[in-house]
């Protein structure tokens, strides 16, 4: 049997640092306030590997960069999302081209952790969700786990690949707690989804805080007759393919909730992927209950507004399921056009 | 009272004022309002520099403002619905304490990106040099930034583009000896900021920062070489971040002897002791000071906890013009 | 009768800009030898307002944004898009973000013009089609225009438009010609795609070089008896959702051809959009031909086998209708899965 | 002959490869292959610089590399196969002349991203401080640069960086005046380079670039100091572009007085000359050294044509580890 221990997001992070670090002395971890925070892994590994930065994202990006390409394993941290923007030649030019560019000569094992999401009433300086940006770049790995031991697991897995990985920490999960497996060898593939609950009727598909938003729709939704199939993307590149369309392909039905935009986002690669391999299996449109083409608002009514909440998913599902099952004793051959579903592309959380 | 002990008297009022915004701050905070980055112990530099500026200038800022704000005439209870994300607040409540601006005021475009602000003061210059929109003749801009931000690239291309395109740009760094949880000495070299400056070629001036009146000498210094001869010039103020980088924040990292030196220093003790030096106030005279601001405060707190919160079918707008 | 000029794609833009600088004086120029490879307009409208700028782009973004919210209505050349990668933080978290953090208080008339795609052999640090991440953005507007009259028509409408404005040229275009009209007050609206060609059977989606890419398909398709609809996006944001809609709802099929990476793009975008809203027409799966997850080479060989093809998208739709037809006349709601297409996916080019 | 002067003789036959390998690439531009941003003028810089460097030590170069990888003894023939976009290039035909790098030689990371160079070579720098891979003790980095580069927020921030961390690290910034089509003096003040490098702290040095005997001297303090300290050391190169920014590229907006200066002081000739009045060299010597090159690159051509273009199959191969 695992051993467990019950931890936080936050301490299944620092375990999977330490154990990394302890495990290979070429881990080496830089930000700025990263050997402030994480003075017993300076004490440790030594303030050579344990390394605060000045406050300068593309520097710190750079820096591992070459330091990725010459020996070392670099985990730089970059605290917030949207300063990656700072960091966005080292990581999307440097990282994701050089080793394709140079014919394969270079590898880039790092990764760049960035935290982002609502809760914290922030605003869209702080909390900007655009991990779909980095999906779009070539040569890049992208996860964003929804709980303590996926947490654990992908940033392992993260740390030794040998490909960049961002790291996407959704701020609102910090300090949530579960079961998280002792093992030092306990690792979660990047590229692998989970599925979290069975059901026939419809596939769920979250990552990071939206897991929760699904699997509490999936509940309500069992009250109303309808078995929900939720799924934790995980890693959002490899995107795990099988395991959505295998879903679909059973369900017939697809909702994909996120808080990043929905423009270009994940739940559009999705839907496309659907709607491409999964076609013959659908039974009614493909859903998208996304965060809106805006900035994140400070004010916490606004910064709620913006969210996907379970209420939002459940009165979508039920619509949706009621609509095909309608289209199908009708004969239709498939189910009415989802223009009146079109707000909550937008709007997800308005619904609510 | 003569003109100049009029001056001194309202830096000390507006620094009092300043603090007791910012306490107010701390306080909420521990009740469930959103955390801030205070600028407390920093007070001098806002009111040294502000007072320096004209109606027609503009202020750039960043995450660490309200000094700025006030030292403005910014209402603390408009700021105050800002931080709690409330329709009165100066930006209706999206912005929240990290990025407000407040146009009507002059105080443009705060980012909370550090960095940010340097990257658009000098286009901010540039339209006050060219004289486009609202912008009146001679005007100049001010951006405040931390040590921290001299560490970002930007500021290198700010001062370049600065000098080599001559705006009317006043570079104010509020070196407060911390970037986040780091001080500044582990990023840099002791006497970096001024040397990277003095390396670009402009007037460069360091200054006690915790002096309001020094402060305010070399600002005024400064903007009248820049509107006498449209370029820019660089300031550096010598201060201390007394609390915690946002709220709450133990400190834990913080040497507390340093601390406790700066604290000697501490920008309003050092006014009100000169005032009480010359004989212009005493402990009932500041008493009273205190009472006031604290009074203004308190009301201030009213109004904001009275505004309303935007409601969620404003969601979208101002997202796009 | 309206007149026309017949110019390149170059002679547009510049033309464009002459235009609206002598009409407003508010426009000005600003970038890396704008001044020196535009003296014409130096010579009219000064120096003041035609700037070569340092080698910098985060800080010509930058000031572009403060000027822009200060009264004027900078276009900054960043040459290529991937140089954007140093203007991301100006672009992305300033221009994009601060018109609604600051509750509407300034707006952000800019435009930000960048190079890219396949055709010189410059590799991936110059060839990359980032469009897609600008959409994902928030408060940004994206154009792509695919022929003269269009990069002259919405190079205006960018400048006037009172939002930031992403204008990308695809440089395997800047020589291209075409009719172009004289009228100085010629406007192409943002966020209206243009139909290229009618046809009821299939619709083929591009935006710039793409565009004649679905053309030639559509001819060859012709043969086969099919007839293809063919829409250029020319703004990617907004998306002209009402226009392509239509024309899936008509021919209830929807090929999107784009030479950026498939993963969250604008393909994936519009998959979502008619799996979404045009599900009931939908006859068959909607298929992507995009370029690869993978960075440009510079090897023409390579370069050319990312970039999809006019034989491939023709190839695709024919099996697309060989596919929906037979599955129609046997009664089957919806065509086979299309998993046999997944490599069009990924490898739009290698099929050709 | 003298060690001293074998290496005099050696630099000068370096230079006109170099020349002679650019040469045949804007010949070959003119016949329908992809244009290169070429080095002539600045050969100087390249083999004075790589000349000082171990074989333990690494390169990090620009767009403009094509002297830095032939000093560092990069086969003209797999350079041209790389330009030319076939299986034998460095690259295989991946990079094309922008991106060039050969791990094998020790240039790493070349990136035609402006900024790019200076962004990784920290990096490299650290691992080499920090024994990583297959780093030898007392490794160090050269970093080449040009004068646009400076104007880049990055150039402060890796200067910070190398400063702080004590990094070995050797900033070689090739000043050669131009910016692609912008003349460095439209973006910088005329000795802003140095004062900025200076503001930094660290050792700078700034040598005619186009005496290769004295960059080579100016490169071997510094390697020196940087062995001896650990810490970067810091050399401006002044030289000049006698090409355009990219083939093809008319110059119409250089001025030809200043050109033609330069000319006058080309590297290879004034090295030419100084050997010549060293009475090393003569007329006849100096044609056969040219054409041994010619020949050297009449062979590389032979066998970059000669290589195969890479398959569509390989298309997707190196994107991910
Ligand atoms: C680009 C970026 N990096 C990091 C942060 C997080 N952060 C906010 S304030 C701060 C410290 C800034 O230091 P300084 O510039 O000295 O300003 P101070 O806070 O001391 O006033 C940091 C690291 C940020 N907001 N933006
Ligand atoms: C970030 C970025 N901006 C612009 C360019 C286009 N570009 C390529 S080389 C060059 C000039 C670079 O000048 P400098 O650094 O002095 O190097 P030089 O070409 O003179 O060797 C420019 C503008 C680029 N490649 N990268
Ligand atoms: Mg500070
Ligand atoms: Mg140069």
């Amino acid at each position: 049997m695992t051993k467990m221990t019950r931890m936080t997001v936050e301490q299944a992070i620092h375990q999977a640092l330490r154990e990394e670090m302890r495990r290979d002395s070429s881990v080496l971890l830089m930000g700025e306030g990263s050997a402030t925070k994480q003075r017993d892994l300076v004490a440790d590994f030594g303030a050579e590997r344990v390394r605060n930065t000045p406050l300068a994202e593309a520097i710190v990006a750079g820096t591992a960069v070459g330091a990725a390409a010459s020996g070392l394993r670099p985990v730089i941290d970059l605290l917030f999302a949207p300063f990656m923007a700072y960091a966005m030649d080292a990581l999307v030019n440097s990282a994701g081209k050089l080793r394709y560019l140079s014919g394969g000569q270079f590898q880039f094992p790092l990764v760049a952790m960035g935290m982002t999401g609502s809760g914290w009433c922030v605003g869209g300086q702080h909390n900007h969700n655009l991990e779909a940006m980095f999906v779009h770049a070539p040569g890049l790995k992208v996860v964003m786990p929804s709980e303590p031991a996926d947490f654990k697991g992908l940033l392992k897995a993260a740390i030794r690949d040998d490909n960049p990985v961002l790291f996407f920490t959704d701020l609102g999960l910090l300090y949530q707690e579960g079961e998280v497996p002792d093992a030092e060898d306990f690792i979660v593939p990047i590229g692998k989804a989970a599925v979290r609950r069975a059901g026939g009727d419809v596939t769920l598909v979250g990552y990071a805080k939206t897991v929760a938003v699904c699997m509490q729709a999936a509940s309500q939704l069992e009250a109303h007759g309808i078995a929900a199939e939720v799924i934790d993307l995980r890693s959002l590149k490899p995107l795990d393919e099988d395991t959505v369309l295998g879903s679909v392909r059973k369900t017939g039905r697809l909702v994909v909730v996120h808080e990043a935009s929905g423009l270009c986002g994940i739940a559009a690669e999705l839907a496309a992927l659907a709607a491409t391999k999964a076609f013959s299996a659908l039974r009614a449109p493909v859903l998208r209950l996304t965060g809106p083409d805006a900035p994140a608002a400070s004010s916490w009514v606004l910064e709620q507004a913006a969210v996907p909440k379970p209420e939002a998913v459940l009165e979508a599902v039920l619509d949706l399921v009621a609509g095909s099952r309608r289209d199908e004793a009708a004969g239709k051959s498939r189910a009415h056009d989802q223009d009146s579903r079109a707000h909550h592309d937008q709007l997800a959380g308005l619904a609510a | 009272m003569p003109e100049e002990n009029r001056a001194a008297f309202h830096r000390l009022e507006t620094m009092l004022l300043i603090r007791a915004y910012e306490h107010q701050l701390v306080e909420l905070q521990r009740t469930g309002a959103p955390g801030t980055c205070t600028s407390v112990g920093q007070e001098a530099c806002a009111v040294g520099v502000v007072e320096a500026l004209d109606a027609r200038d503009r202020i750039v800022t960043n995450h660490r403002s309200a000094g700025h704000l006030i030292a403005r005439g910014a209402e603390p209870r408009r700021l105050m619905a800002e931080v709690l994300g409330r329709v009165d607040g100066y930006c209706g409540g999206r912005s929240g304490s990290l990025h407000i601006s407040a146009k009507e005021l002059g105080v443009v475009l705060t980012s909370t990106i550090v960095g940010g602000e340097l990257s658009m003061a000098p286009g901010v210059a540039l339209a006050q040099k060219m004289g486009a929109g609202n912008s009146e003749p001679g005007g100049i801009v001010a951006v405040f930034f931390g040590d921290g931000a001299a560490c970002e690239g930007i500021f290198h291309e700010a001062l370049n583009l600065a000098v080599q395109w001559q705006l009317p740009l006043l570079f104010v760094c509020e070196n407060n000896q911390w970037q986040a949880f780091v001080h500044r000495l582990e990023t840099m070299p002791d006497k970096a900021i001024s040397a990277w400056a003095r390396g670009h070629g402009l007037p460069v001036d360091s200054v006690d920062g915790n002096d309001v009146d020094a402060v305010h000498a070399a600002a005024a210094r400064a903007v009248a070489h820049i509107r006498a001869t449209g370029g820019p010039a660089f300031l550096e103020l010598s201060t201390y971040r007394q609390r915690g980088h946002y709220e709450p924040d133990d400190q834990a990292y913080v040497d507390s002897a340093e601390l406790q030196a700066w604290l000697q220093r501490d920008p309003i003790r050092m006014q009100g002791e000169r005032l009480t030096a010359k004989g212009l106030i005493d402990a009932a005279g500041l008493a009273a000071l205190e009472l006031r601001v604290r009074e203004t405060i308190a009301t201030a707190l009213d109004f904001a906890q009275a505004s309303a919160w935007p409601t969620p079918d404003t969601l979208l707008e101002h997202v796009y013009a």
